[in-house]
This record gives structure tokens, C-alpha cells and sequence, in this order.
């Protein structure tokens, strides 16, 4: 046990600190003080910037375009653009499929589609869930039935993320009606444009719209998009969402929450001073960052421990319930730290040329999207595993009940 | 003390349901809070007819005398409804503080006004520097001839975009007068936008506004606003006994119905258990806001600590249950299209009107009193 | 609805202050002060006072020694009685047996057993709970055989209150082994020094002795000491158990526990002055008192609520639930207020004689029990039915899920 | 960084194990406890020989360098067990205040005759009015001829009952300083007490009390003393970190065994979210642990909020893990005679010592520094 950081961490955070200061151009860093779902086309433009450094998927093998960071440098990497209010990258395209077409992808399907996820060309949703096979995804419905060199797909996603903007999804269908549930779903890659595809929008309760759902009606999909082997989708599902052990503490989030409502509460003004100075506000902040400390040190623990590590898995299944709890909890303070004006809807068009309307009068940057915020944040302890699931896996596989 | 309702309160509540009943279907709600002033003058024309407006009056205030109980018990049915129109802004803040400003021509004629639905009114006293406080005001009032000029920004004012009249707040060296301004007024600015639950509201700039009249002048317009405000935060804590009472009830025939790994989710010891701690908070919500009831009739410290009791309790219940609703539906608790996000949201605003949870908390601490408390 | 309070309840307040200030003797109100189990002697001497002014159990029907006050009235006496630190009465005695006994004994047991009870002469313990037999009363395994006019008792009780005080236990008892488990038990009346009885006490973590258990050998007791039928003895144990529907609330505890708070955190000396004027400290006691007082409406709610009152039944539920939790908040809080020496134990004998022993220098008699109560009451979420069993009844009977 | 044990700390956490395996029954321990000391004298012998007092001091001052770590692996094998000898108070609050105190003759010999475990010493420095603030000094010190006079009254000294020597804050013009003290000497009275979990601590009243030697002298004393206390404060939450994970383990294997209703305790969602949150607490403990020993290495500002972000997690974790694990033993946990109701004793000191959750938040918020913390 050491718990001196390497002289190496320390010169590869500048290292990042500061080409990210010098990349992230000045309007898009100026709307990411926002703090809200970003803009599509300001994710594309810094995916090229990050591209071109060879940046865009750390997480990936360096020979597909990835890099040979540790663990721990890629979190710090994570680290730094949170800190630096950089726009969030396509995580379905770079965090969800990519790992799996690199690890199971022919040669063609790596070289067709992993570049453009790379260059920020092209976007992908995760069709996923359905209406009645959440949680439970063994139940799910949607079919692809052979027709010569391609699937007919029939069917229905829902809770479907970014799908309104994504040029491709990747879904997991039932190939096989016969075999067991698990034993018969595989994992393919649809076109969006393709005729039968439509979408709905979901409007969620924080006024924005980043779930859809997605019918399937007679899809022609070629049996070159199938990945892999035809019925083990659900393993390549199982790997993806074991991918990143530690990407669901959202620790950086939180971290760059705390800096803002740190911000905010200096801004407002309360009868006694700035509302930071008053002992009630400023105790809540310290309780919430002394608790985010603990999750980022929980985090370190688990990005040191080896992947057959015991102590550091059991730790791995916390992440989630503690790091989502703590996730809402930040912004609902962030919003109490807006006094009044933390109850307004502050809609945030997701389209290019729209401006926020009806707006109050906000002062500051920081505080756009921050009402917005703690509505979306409700849904952290919900999506990727309800709370109530992780205790059951907690209570199950590491205290053995 | 008696906590079943009297033949005529039962009426009341009663009339109460049936109006949501027949109004308040999902679609129309939806549609009434999509139009420009969020809500439905023909539906507030119709609550007037009902004499709810002032219900809670004295007669000689041309009110009903059904008191505070009266405002409870509307406020619960719209709460259970998530009701749109400006009750709350105005039969019961606006008209109370009037109801509590020294008597004159112009008060008396707005009060009538305000009973017949005529008029939709709206007190802005609330500043962003305030924090909760209830009596800090930086707006200034100078004289000028006759009557006054008044500066400063108001926000989150409840019913301002589609008030006729504003009820202002503003300091002068003699302390705090309370001012009738008209929204339509030269260098008058409402700035409208919607709290997170769709509803609208505004921030009013007032630079070199003329007032006429001062309803109360400088030292006594603070007593009545606090008046107003006492009865507004037994209204919303009202209203959101009705919201938590309506979100148990959603999620309950959910958690019953919606099947997960083979069960019913309601079938699961942690949804049952986080049900039974929703309904806890739900009722101490009730009791609470009997005991602020009471207390609206208790000399000065003794009502400020009930009342901020009632309100830091309600607060924190609201989130509790409120959050718990959506986490209990699941995704499709997120969406637009079910009531209950709805629901929560409504919760969330109340949460944090008139002063959230730790701000009532502060006012406790700072409004000593013995405690022995209930009927004592 | 009307929340005003009739001119009769501020007078019969005003009446039971009075007799109490002027009744209660200097000594043990003094010792009242110490706010933990009360010396057995200080109850009985307090127990005939009340007895002379016929109101040691109000909840007794009048022609038993009763009185006919309302459910107000009686919690009203009773929320003064702890105001005024009068000890804790002999509740086995008084509120469990003694209204069984009124409904369901002969007259000959009514006037054996109840007069002595009002007086404070004999004490009482109950024998429910068995080593396997909790919360899961039907199991029960303790047997009373028939031996002509005798039942011979054999068995174990555990979790007996005040057994090591008590002169008779009232016992729930097998004497059908064929019948239905909840038909086959009786509810016997035993006193303690039969021969074939012995006791063994049972120490707590708060350092006392309150618990016991109690065994039965080959213990023979009349015929005539069998309450009501035979068989019955579960419904009787139902009957007291749902006797009282407010008392679990202990909310006269806990509004006397914030006064000692207050009192205590105005004695403690900060840096900054008296410890109840800090923020901390100040807004968890407001945050305690705003929850008390909503407990307290619950309380009144249920008592002013007719027996088959859905809405005021559903209340009752939850008096013990939370009530049980700010029992123990209270008592934390109050140990809090101590500073360093609210981890000191400050052990009471229960016997007569024996006074502190090695005791932190406390200079005010209101913190002396105060860490030890901390630790008592931290099993008020779990007797009288656990937590999570409160619950799971709220959830089924209530919500009906 | 490195989260796993190098070679050296194994072999130093697998012998802290044997220890208490060997020498802590539940049985014994109960005997110890109730000794005069409280505690044994031979196993503290048996302590010093295994190298284990000095184990985290430096060469020069006659230790073995194991740095904090080593402590930290000492207290969390001794809360597991809930070990009784004088650690906390002799080896790591009193040893790490000598260490960090200015060189002299005095000093260095009390270190030596520390480490060899001839000497026991208890740091009084805490006073009743301090509520958790560590720089917070009322007893005085003043000038007699080449030594010092000392008056004050210090509260909760831990081990003060059988200590050789005393270390004793007072506070003259020029500052805190640091004197010793012998606890026989005249005008000196230790008034012993036990602590909830059965362990003997003392008051101790200075009454003009003649001090020889300063450690430090007025100025430079309370430097080390909050150094010592940084050290002392890694020490409780690594007992806290043990005794935790006991009391943890001890729950599952009874809710496991246990039956009711017809089903192992286990078997109840309930019981299982429960135990799930418990770990969840403990690991965050852990977590936290971890960077208060970092942090032990920081500068000033940073160090403090380290620390006391490590104390406000651990405590409400003790209490939360504490008060849960006796729930769900039930009646039984609360009995003398099962080791759960220990356990929460001892977390329920832990959580309370050299301030509680409320304190080190106070503490935060009273020492600003930037936040981005960990790896940066």
C-alpha cells in the first residue's frame, strides 16, 4: 500500500489539462458552463479536435485507434474534460459498441465502423430495452428472421438513448424463436435510414427529449451487420455493460457539480452574504463533497485493483448506487443553491439554431440547465440498474444472502 | 378539536371532487397548461361561481367564513388534481394580504373583485437576496407628490403574467409599505417563464414605477404580506397533502399491476417497505398541517414556529415522496405522458416555495419559543 | 374540523399540573430528573399518591378503579406526567394485565389482582416472548398440563420486562398440544415465588438490568388463575396488545427528551457560547421538534378518532414506526449535547441503596442516564414489534399490497 | 499508488490476525475488561516486543518507518476485535505528538521508553467547552521560576486512569504550550469513568499544578498535539474500518442462521437491502480511510479537510453500521452476552471521539480550499 501518486500521473494530468485548454474552442467550452445535454454539433466538432490527437477512445486497443493508457490515466482523462465543462462524447457509439466491435467485429465491420464513431461522423443508439423487458432483458420480443443474405427485422426499442440523433442502433433481436430466451438473441447493426425504421421522441420530465422509441417494420438488414455469432448477443450485451467498472460513479460529474454550485452559492445573495457563507448551505456542500470523496477513492480502489481482484469487485458494484444517489443529490442542491429561480424550467433547445426562451433572469452560465439538471438526474437511480437491483446484486454476490 | 369534517366542510370537499372529476382529465390539463396563460379564465370564472374564492373570508370581508379550513380543503382537491388556476396567487396570498391590510376604499373594492373572479391579482414581494426570509425586502419606495415611485425586481412572482393588478412590496424609512401597481404601468417589467412544472410565472421589474395608492403604508405593509404568506404556506402545504395522496395512489395500482422478474413489483419487500415510509410521510404531512392550521390563530412566535414546522415537514415529505413515486415507475415514471412525473414535479416547486425545507428550519432557530406543544 | 381547543381540556390540564406539582414528592422528582429506569420504590411511593387521588390507571373502567376520561383526557395526564419527571409507572401491571383482567376475569380475580396493582403493591411481568417465539408468538413451546386442580407449567420465557422486580408474570401458555397452534394457548396468571420458578437476568449494552428470562419446573398453578377459557389466550394477548392505540408513540417521552436537550444544550459551553445557539446543533433540534410535533398531531388525530375509523386506524400504524425512531433520535441528540462525556456510561443501580459509581463529573442531574438512554433506546425500532415487521403491516393493511 | 498490501504489511496484518485470534476471545475479553486497568498489562508487553508501538515512527526516533499504514493495519485488526490495550492513546495520539514536538532530551527518552512499552502516556488536551474544535485551549499555563504552573480541567483523556506520564496542553501569552505532567504529582486528580463500551478514560483537574519541563513551550505546543491528533484521528477510523467489517460479518452469518416466519432472516429483501447499504458505508469508510492517510502528507488546509472529511464519513457510518447491524440481530443484539451490542458500543465512541460527524463538517466548512481533489 502507497498512496503517493506516480510523478508520471502527475505530469500526464498537465499533459491533458493542457491541450484541452488550448483545444476546446472558447463558444463551445462558453455553452458547456451550461451544464446540459450538448449540443450535437459541438460534440462533433471536439470529437474531430480529440480525433486528431488520437484521443477520441482512449478505452479502445491503440491498433483500432485507441490508446495503451492505464486505467487510471483514462480515468484521469475522463477527469479532466469533465473538468473543463467539455461537451459528454458519444457514449453509445464510443463506450458501448466500440469495445464490442473491436473485441467480436470482423476486420470489415471494425474498418466500416469504427472509424466514423472515431471522427464523431456518425452516431449509434442502443436499442436495447422494450416495453415489456427492461431490467429484464432475457423477455425481449423484437425478431430478425433470415430472408436469404439479409434479417427482416420486426419489432419495437423503447427507452432508446440519443436515438433521434443516431445514423445507425445496434439491437439486440431474437434469431432464434426456438431456443432458450438467452440462448436466442443476437446482437445487430441497423441503419436508421433504412425503410420500416421509425422513431417517437420520449419527452422526459426535464423538459428535454433524449429517449425515443423505435419501431422495426419489415427491415432489410444485410447478415453482414450480424456481430459475432448468431445467438450470443447476450454475451456481447453482458460485456458491453461490464466494460467500464467504473464509468457509472459519474465520480467526475459529481465533481464538476460540486465546482458548480461552489460557483453558484458564491453568486447568490441571502440577507447574512453570499449564500456560501451560511452555515446551513455550506454544511450541505461539505457533507456532499466529503461523500464524493469517498466515491473517487472508491473509484481509485477499484482502477488499481487487477480484474480478478476480489476487494476491488465488491467495491466495483457500489459505484453505481452510491455514485447515481450522489449524482442527484448534487444537482438538487445546485438548483437550491439558485434560490428562487431554482424551480424554473430552463428549456435548452437540443436543435442548432434555437436560444432558451422565457428564460428568468439568469446571470450566469453556470446556472442555465441547472433546474433541468435535477429533473434528469431523478432518473439516475433508475436507468443502467435500478437502485433496488444493485442492493439485490450487492446483497447477493458479495455478502452472499 | 374535531378532525371529521362538518356537514358543510363535507359539501365543500365533496363539491371540490366533483369539479376536478369533471375538468381535470390528463388531456385537458395538458392542453390548458400548453395555452398562453397556463390555465383557464372560463374554469376561474367557474371556481368564482362557486364562491370557493372566498370561501375562506370573513362575511364582512364578503367572504363565506369557512376560514382556513375552507382554502385547506380546495387546495387538497387541486392537489390531488395538480389544479392550474392562480388559487393559490390569488384567493388566497393576494386576497389575504389584503384581508390583513388596513381597511380602505380601494382594499375593499379589490377584495369584492377578487370573490367575484373579476379580477386576477398578484402580490410580489419575494426577492432573489431573500433566501427564504420572509421579511427582508430591498425594494425602495420614495415619495413623490402624492403618491410614490418604486424600484426594484421581484421574483418568482406566482401570477404575475396574467395579473391585473400587482400587489408591491417596498421599503421607505419608515419600513416596508405595500403598494398597488398596475402590470401595464410605464417602466413596469414582468419577465414570464415557467417553474419546472409548466406553470408560469415571473420576475417584475419595477424602475421609477408610480403608485397612486399605498394599501399600507411604509411600517405597516409587512404585518399583512406576512399574513398572506402564513396562509399561502398552509395553501401549498395543503395542496401538497393532496399531490403525495394523489402520487401514492398512482404508484400503488402501478407497483400492483407492472410485473418484473416474474412478480409483481409490488410483491417485492423494498417496494412495499419504501411505500410504507412514502405513506408515513404523507400522514405526519397531514398532521402537520392541522397543527399549522391551528397555529394560524396563535399570537406571533408560536405561529411562525408552527407554521415554519409544517412547512419544513412538508418539504422534505414532498421530495421524499415524490422522488420515491418516480423511482418506484421506473423509466416511464421520466416521461411527459405520465401523470406522475407530473406530480413530482408540482412536488418539487412546493418544496421550495415560499422558502424550502432548511430555510424554515432556520426560521425556527431563530424564533425562540417554550415547547410543549399540541393542546396545551 | 375545528382545531380549537375546548375550555374543559385547558382546565383539566391546568388541574392535573396542579395536583401533580403539589403531589409529587421533592426527592424523586429530583431523581425524575436523571430520566432512566426508575427505582422501584420511587414508583410504588408515587403509585399510592396517584391511588389516593384514583387515577393510577385511568384507562380502567370507573367501577374498577378507573376513571371515565376521554382518550384526550387520559394522554393529556399522561403527557404531564412526563413533563413533570414523574417516574414510569408500572406499565405490565397497569396498561397490559390490568385491562384484560377487567374484561376478561372472574370478579373474584378482578378484586384479588387489581387493587394491589393500583396500589403499587404487587408488580407484574409479562411472559410472552419465547427463545424461538418473537415476534412469531403462535410457536410458543411453554406448557401447562392439567393435574386436577392445578396446571403444572413447564417451559422458558425470555425477554421478560422488569421479571426481576415483578411478584406474579402473566404467561401465555400451551395447555391444548393437539389444537391449532393460536388455539391450543391459555393466558395464566403465576406468581413468582411458586416453588419450580426461577429467573436469570438478562444485562443490556445500556448497562442495565431490565430483561430477563424466566424458566417453569413442573410449576403448579391453580385452576382458578386461568383467565377467561382456555384456548383463548391468544385473542386476550391481541385484545392488550392493541389495548393502547397511542402509547407506542411514546411522544410524551420524546417532548420531555427535547426539553432536556434544550436544557442541556444551554448548560454546554462552546467556543462560540451555549451549544444550543450554534447552527448545527440548533437546526437538529428544530428538525427533531418539527417531527415531534407532526408525531404528536398523528397522536391526536388517532385519539380523536372513533375504533372503526379507517383513517384514524391508518394513522395508528405509523405512531409506532415513527415514533420508535424519534425515540432514539432524541436520545442521540441528548448525548450529543453532553459533548465528550455523552460516551461516558453513567450506570444507575437499580437497587435502593447504590448510587453512581465512577462517574464523569456531570454537574446537572438531567444529564445523568442521558448516554446510557442513548443506548437503550436503540431498541425501540425493535420491541413491541421490529421496524421492518411495522412495515411490512402498513404495507399490507393499509396500501394493501 | 498502490491499494494492495506490499509483502511487509502482509506479514505485519497477518500477525496483528494471530494476535487477536490468539489472545482475543470473546471470554478474555470480557475479563480484561473488567480489570482494574480495563485492559492487560502483558499483552501490552506482548505488544511492544512484537515491534508494533513503534512501527509507524520513523528510524531516527527509534521506530521501524512504517509510516500511518502500519497504524492504520494495527487499528483495523484491534477494532475487529475490539482490542483493549492503550494503542490509540499510548502509540499513536501521545507517541505521534512526541514526535512531532521539538527534539530534546526528555522528548527523546519518553519516545524510547514509549516504544519499548515501559511507559504509559495520555495526551490531555481535550476540554468540555472545545465541542470538537482541536485548537480550542482554556487551561493555563504561567511562569514559577524555571518551570511553569498549570490550571485547567481536561475532559474524555484517554488512558489518563493508568498513565505513567501526561502530556498536558495550557496556554500562556505567548501561546499553547505542551508540559509534562506526572499524574501522582500534588494538585494533579485523574477522576476515572468508563466509556460506554466499558473502556476507562478520566477527567483531570490541574490546580496549580508545577510542570517542570515543557515539551513545548508556549507557542509551539499545539503544532504537534494536532499532528498527534491527525494521526489519532487515521487510528479511530481504522478501528472504525474493523470493527465495521465485524460487526458486518457477524450480522450475515446470524441473519443467515436465524429464522422467522418460516424463513431464514436472510431471505428477506429487507434484510438484504439492509446489509447491502451496511457495506456499501463500510467500503466507503474504507475508501475514505485511504485518503485521510494521503492526506496525512499534505499541506496545511488540504491535511485538515482530508482528515475531517475521513472523521464526518467514518462517523456516520459507525452509527449507520452500528445501529444496523444490532436491528437486525434483534432483542438479542441488545444483550451483554452477544458481541453485536459491544461492537456498536465501541462505534457508537468511535463515531463521538475527537469530534463527531457534526464537527468535522463545521470543520470543512471553516477551512476553504480548492476542490478537485484526489489524483491532481
Amino acid at each position: 500500500m502507497d498512496f503517493n501518486i506516480a510523478h508520471e500521473i502527475h505530469a500526464f494530468r498537465s499533459e491533458v489539462r493542457e491541450f484541452i485548454e488550448a483545444a476546446l474552442p472558447a463558444d463551445i467550452s462558453r455553452r458547456g458552463r451550461h451544464d446540459y445535454h450538448s449540443r450535437r454539433d459541438d460534440v462533433q466538432r471536439w470529437m474531430k479536435i480529440l480525433n486528431k490527437r488520437g484521443w477520441s477512445a482512449p478505452h479502445w486497443p491503440a491498433h483500432l485507434g485507441g490508446t495503451d493508457w492505464s486505467p487510471l490515466q483514462r480515468y484521469i482523462f475522463q477527469d479532466e474534460l469533465r473538468r473543463a465543462r467539455a461537451p459528454v462524447l458519444d457514449r453509445c457509439g464510443l463506450d458501448l459498441l466500440g469495445p464490442v466491435v473491436c473485441a467480436f467485429g470482423t476486420p470489415e465491420q471494425q474498418a466500416r465502423h469504427l472509424p466514423p464513431i472515431l471522427n464523431g461522423d456518425l452516431w449509434w443508439a442502443q436499442g436495447f430495452s422494450e416495453p415489456n423487458a427492461g431490467s429484464d432483458l432475457a423477455s425481449l420480443k423484437t425478431r430478425a428472421d433470415l430472408d436469404g443474405d439479409h434479417f427482416i427485422v420486426n419489432g419495437q426499442k423503447t427507452w432508446t438513448t440519443e436515438a433521434h440523433f443516431a445514423d445507425w442502433i445496434f439491437a439486440l433481436v431474437r434469431t432464434d424463436q426456438v431456443a432458450k430466451p438467452q440462448a436466442g438473441i443476437s446482437f445487430l447493426l441497423i441503419d436508421m435510414t433504412t425503410p420500416g425504421v421509425t422513431r417517437r421522441p420520449i419527452w422526459s420530465i426535464d423538459g428535454a427529449n433524449t429517449l425515443n422509441e423505435v419501431f422495426f417494420e419489415d427491415v432489410r438488414v444485410p447478415i453482414a451487420n450480424l456481430v459475432g455469432q448468431a445467438g450470443h448477443g447476450w454475451s456481447y450485451a453482458k460485456f458491453l455493460l461490464a466494460h467500464e467498472r467504473t464509468t457509472s460513479s459519474v465520480v467526475s460529474h459529481t465533481k464538476r457539480d460540486i465546482e458548480q454550485i461552489r460557483h453558484l452559492a458564491t453568486l447568490a445573495k441571502t440577507p447574512a452574504g453570499p449564500l456560501i457563507g451560511t452555515h446551513a448551505f455550506a454544511t450541505k456542500l461539505a457533507k456532499l463533497e466529503a461523500e464524493v470523496i469517498a466515491l473517487e477513492w472508491s473509484v481509485l480502489r477499484v482502477l488499481h485493483a487487477s480484474e480478478g481482484d476480489a476487494a476491488g469487485n465488491s467495491v466495483a458494484s457500489l459505484l453505481k448506487l452510491r455514485g447515481s444517489e450522489l449524482s442527484e443529490r448534487a444537482a438538487l442542491l445546485a438548483a437550491e443553491a439558485l434560490g428562487d429561480h431554482g424551480v424554473a424550467a430552463m428549456p435548452l433547445s437540443e436543435s442548432d439554431d434555437a436560444t432558451p426562451k422565457e428564460l428568468p433572469p439568469i446571470e450566469d452560465d453556470e446556472a442555465i440547465g441547472v433546474s433541468a439538471k435535477a429533473m434528469f438526474r431523478r432518473a439516475a437511480t433508475i436507468y443502467g440498474g435500478a437502485s433496488e437491483v444493485q442492493r439485490t446484486i450487492i446483497a447477493k454476490s458479495i455478502l452472499g444472502l | 378539536m374535531d378532525f371529521t369534517l362538518t356537514a358543510e366542510q363535507q359539501a365543500l370537499a365533496d363539491s371540490v371532487h366533483r369539479f376536478y372529476e369533471r375538468e381535470y382529465s390528463f388531456e385537458s390539463r395538458k392542453r390548458r397548461l400548453a395555452s398562453a396563460d397556463g390555465f383557464s379564465r372560463d374554469l376561474w370564472r367557474a371556481i368564482a361561481d362557486l364562491g370557493w374564492i372566498g370561501a375562506a373570508l370573513s362575511e364582512e370581508d364578503g367572504g363565506f367564513g369557512g376560514g382556513p379550513i375552507g382554502n385547506a380543503l380546495i387546495m387538497e382537491g387541486f392537489g390531488r388534481a395538480l389544479v392550474l388556476e392562480p388559487f393559490l396567487s390569488t384567493a388566497i396570498l393576494s386576497l389575504q394580504t389584503l384581508a390583513h391590510a388596513p381597511c380602505s376604499a380601494v382594499r375593499d373594492r379589490l377584495l369584492e373583485d377578487i370573490v367575484a373572479g373579476k379580477v386576477l391579482v398578484a402580490l410580489a414581494h419575494g426577492e432573489t437576496a431573500a433566501n427564504g426570509d420572509a421579511e427582508y425586502v430591498e425594494a425602495v419606495a420614495a415619495r413623490r407628490g402624492a403618491g410614490w415611485t418604486l424600484q426594484g425586481h421581484k421574483s418568482l412572482v406566482l401570477g404575475s403574467p396574467s395579473a391585473d393588478v400587482l400587489l408591491v412590496t417596498a421599503k421607505a424609512e419608515a419600513g416596508i409599505g405595500l403598494f398597488l401597481v398596475d402590470p401595464a404601468a410605464p417602466n413596469v417589467r414582468v419577465q414570464a417563464y415557467k417553474t419546472l412544472d409548466g406553470c408560469r410565472v415571473g420576475d417584475v421589474w419595477l424602475d421609477d414605477v408610480v403608485a397612486e395608492e399605498a394599501l399600507a403604508r411604509p411600517g405597516s405593509g409587512l404585518a399583512p404580506v406576512l399574513r398572506g404568506l402564513d396562509h399561502a404556506l398552509v395553501g401549498v402545504c395543503a395542496e401538497a397533502v393532496g399531490a403525495m395522496s394523489a402520487a401514492l395512489t398512482l404508484t400503488r395500482d402501478y407497483v400492483k399491476l407492472r410485473r418484473q422478474f416474474g412478480a409483481a413489483l409490488s410483491d417485492f419487500q423494498a417496494v412495499q417497505h419504501r411505500m410504507a415510509d412514502m405513506l408515513v410521510e404523507l400522514e405526519l404531512s397531514r398532521s402537520i398541517l392541522y397543527q399549522g392550521i391551528a397555529g394560524l390563530a396563535s399570537p406571533n412566535e408560536q405561529r411562525i414556529r408552527a407554521i415554519s414546522a409544517m412547512k419544513a415537514i412538508t418539504s422534505s415529505a414532498a421530495m421524499f415522496v415524490g422522488r420515491n413515486a418516480v423511482q418506484l415507475h421506473g423509466a416511464i415514471g421520466m416521461t411527459e405522458d405520465y401523470a406522475i412525473g407530473h406530480y413530482y414535479r408540482r412536488l418539487f416547486v412546493i418544496a421550495h416555495l415560499f422558502g424550502n425545507e432548511s430555510a424554515h428550519l432556520d426560521r425556527i432557530v431563530r424564533t425562540p419559543a417554550t415547547f410543549w406543544p399540541a393542546v396545551s
